[in-house]
């Protein structure tokens, strides 16, 4: 990874941390409401809304045209590099789109899936 | 008077919970998690047999927006439902609270100029819910009744390692005040090393995991001279929700402790930690 | 670096808002209350001319349930409208936030272990809108941007005065960190002395809001020692949000100060307050 | 008054000062459903819904028999001193029944609002 080229962008802090966005405020305010949208899907119903027609749930937030973008792609390393979204929020969107954590994790790392089994102790786990 | 008789440091890993429910307990893969926990369960109900647990845990989204994110929370309630974190809720009875010893822990604690946010509305998540069905019995219903403390690890600023501690010290005060014969347990959860974003998802450090499961015993002090930042740099952003382990560590801090059971795995993403320690 | 100014004792009675919004500066039941903030609305605005007021406030209800109390609270919002208090809302603009300076406040006072509830969700309710726009002009907009301090004066247990004080301290440490050039008022509202329920509504206290008034200025410490239920006692059970002065006083402990004004009357059912300290 | 007669009740605190009902924890849990009722009166829609038609509003939220019934006869000391009301969640009662803060005092007092304005200084500043 090329932190050089790819950092955090601006306004968003850097702790020094290498392939690391700490959850502070300055993604907290960035991704307010990006956070509020996938906390909503704490709901069933607004899980089958979601579901049902993403655009439509997405235009009931105030999200940015880049996060909706982000969410179009399943672009979880985009959603908590640039955009803001805390990883505990986003998952909630990777389950409403059929993401589990190990696949999200595996794009964030560049990797496919089986590429990123290959480095865990004991893949049953999980 | 109550009495903190025991305190245990656990993992709260969300897969436990499919596991547990799947009861995977002789899959190769999760035989060494499961089996650590046998003798702190065994050792909990049939030697400490206590009526109240103080679990300290973290939200995670899933009951807590970040509307308003309270650095330190207590639930005041007689029954706590499960959140739905995005997949529904497991087969588990409601977790039975202690709403009197609740309010009296919350007042002896602000008091004790501890800023408290007081919820008489609360759901509980994995937070606890990972490691409560390990712990303690639940069938048919659970064996402790519980005092959820919530500490947020999850948006900067967190509060300090030290703070922490000291919290658990006021708690250790609070309940040493409290009137009724009883007997409390304190359960930090959370860690061990873990990162759940970024290219560096999956980061783990079992040298970390393993000084801090020594540290936590025999020298907390050390702990709480710890930054986030060095927290989180050594084992990953997520592990910093370890501080949490120091609320129970501070509960206990009056008097000599015993170590007895200690459990290290780390199969996948999380190291995945459990220490019980005994109050002198 | 930012610095703090002036502190500001002031009642936040609600009636203050029809009244004024209804421009009964000359109606002679309200004349001796509009007639005290004018002096210190010129001297704000003339010689103190502050950027920021740090304004520590409590909730009535208004936009904080019961659902989860916290002990303290911090606004990070650039822009905070009215709560509706069961009446509509007032015709003034929406007061102006800092979310920057809010949020450096937050982190440096939490990792100065005071445990606030950090709030990107917030509206405000008379406690911080009845006396704003007496101390402050808005026309067109405020002359202020405002950080909101919400404090627990409602649901028992509240926050002792003594740590009320230290919150004080702690906020004027943050702001002394603050990198920008800012001047800064801090004002501490509620009182004085009334009561609003049971059988002993509308209790009033002059001796006791008069040694307050003087005591504020003087002897802050003194004022710490008190309890709630002194308090409450002397000058009705509502009147303990006047620890919240003891924010604002703490705010100026670090120097001397030098009292320049100081109002008083009671005509209803609040003891109506207001004193103004320069920061020597 | 006689306090010892018609003191607080069974299981709410009595914090020795006469005529005064302490809002802390015994009072916020009797009163935790009667205070979101009327909190949620911040609402102007549920004002109107209030207004309309008190009793279904009222059974939307799970006060007791009693809580209704001090409703019923905007018997606000009942309300505060038996219920668990505070006054600032049961003030927005207040409002939406028409009765202004010191008519609900004069009650409280035991006084008509005429008595009661006479102990009053200035009674043109309210
Ligand atoms: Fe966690
Ligand atoms: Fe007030």
């Amino acid at each position: 990874m090329d932190e050089k080229k790819d950092g955090p962008q601006a306004g968003l802090s850097d702790w020094g941390i290498p392939g690391t966005y700490i959850f502070d405020h300055t993604r907290s305010r960035v991704g307010f409401e990006l956070n509020k949208l996938a906390y909503s899907l704490t709901d069933p119903q607004n899980r089958e809304a979601f579901k049902k027609d993403e655009e439509a749930y997405m235009a009931r937030y105030g999200l940015t045209e880049a996060q909706k973008d982000a969410i179009r792609r399943r672009d979880w390393l985009a959603l908590t590099k640039h955009h803001g979204g805390n990883i505990y929020y986003i998952y909630k969107l990777g389950a409403a789109t059929g993401s589990g954590l190990y696949h999200m994790g595996a794009q964030m790392r560049g990797e496919t899936y089986e590429q990123f089994l290959e480095t865990r102790g004991a893949k049953g786990a999980r | 008077m109550a009495k903190i008789v025991a305190g245990i440091g656990s993992s709260h890993v969300p897969s436990f919970g499919p596991a547990y429910d799947g009861r995977k307990f002789e899959d190769p893969d999760w035989k060494p998690l499961f089996d650590g926990y046998v003798p702190v369960r065994e050792w909990l109900r049939d030697t400490v047999r206590p009526d109240v647990a103080v679990v300290v845990y973290n939200d995670h989204g899933s009951d807590f927006s970040l509307d308003r994110v309270p650095t330190f929370a207590i639930g005041v309630r007689d029954i706590y439902e499960q959140a739905d974190e995005g997949f529904g809720t497991r087969p588990l009875p409601p977790v039975k609270g202690d709403a009197d010893l609740s309010w009296h822990i919350a007042k002896a604690v602000i008091y004790d100029e501890f800023d408290l946010t007081v919820c008489q509305e609360m759901k509980v998540d994995h937070g606890m819910m990972a490691p409560l069905p390990l712990l303690f019995s639940h069938d048919p219903d659970w064996a402790v009744r519980v005092v959820p403390i919530v500490v947020n690890v999850i948006q900067h600023p967190l509060p300090t390692a030290r703070r922490c501690f000291r919290l658990g010290q006021a708690i250790g005060r609070a309940v040493a005040s409290y009137p009724e014969d009883l007997k409390v347990v304190v359960v930090g959860t959370g860690g061990m090393s873990h990162q759940l974003h970024g290219e560096r998802f999956g980061h783990l450090s079992e040298t970390f995991d393993r000084r801090w499961l020594d540290l936590i015993a025999r020298d907390p002090e050390e702990l709480c001279r710890m930054t986030h930042e060095e927290i989180m740099a050594a084992a990953g952003a997520e592990s910093v929700e370890l501080i949490m382990w120091l609320v129970m560590r501070g509960a206990l801090a009056g008097g000599a402790v015993e170590r007895k059971h200690l459990n290290y795995y780390a199969p996948m993403t999380t190291g995945m930690g459990l220490i019980s320690l005994a109050a002198a």
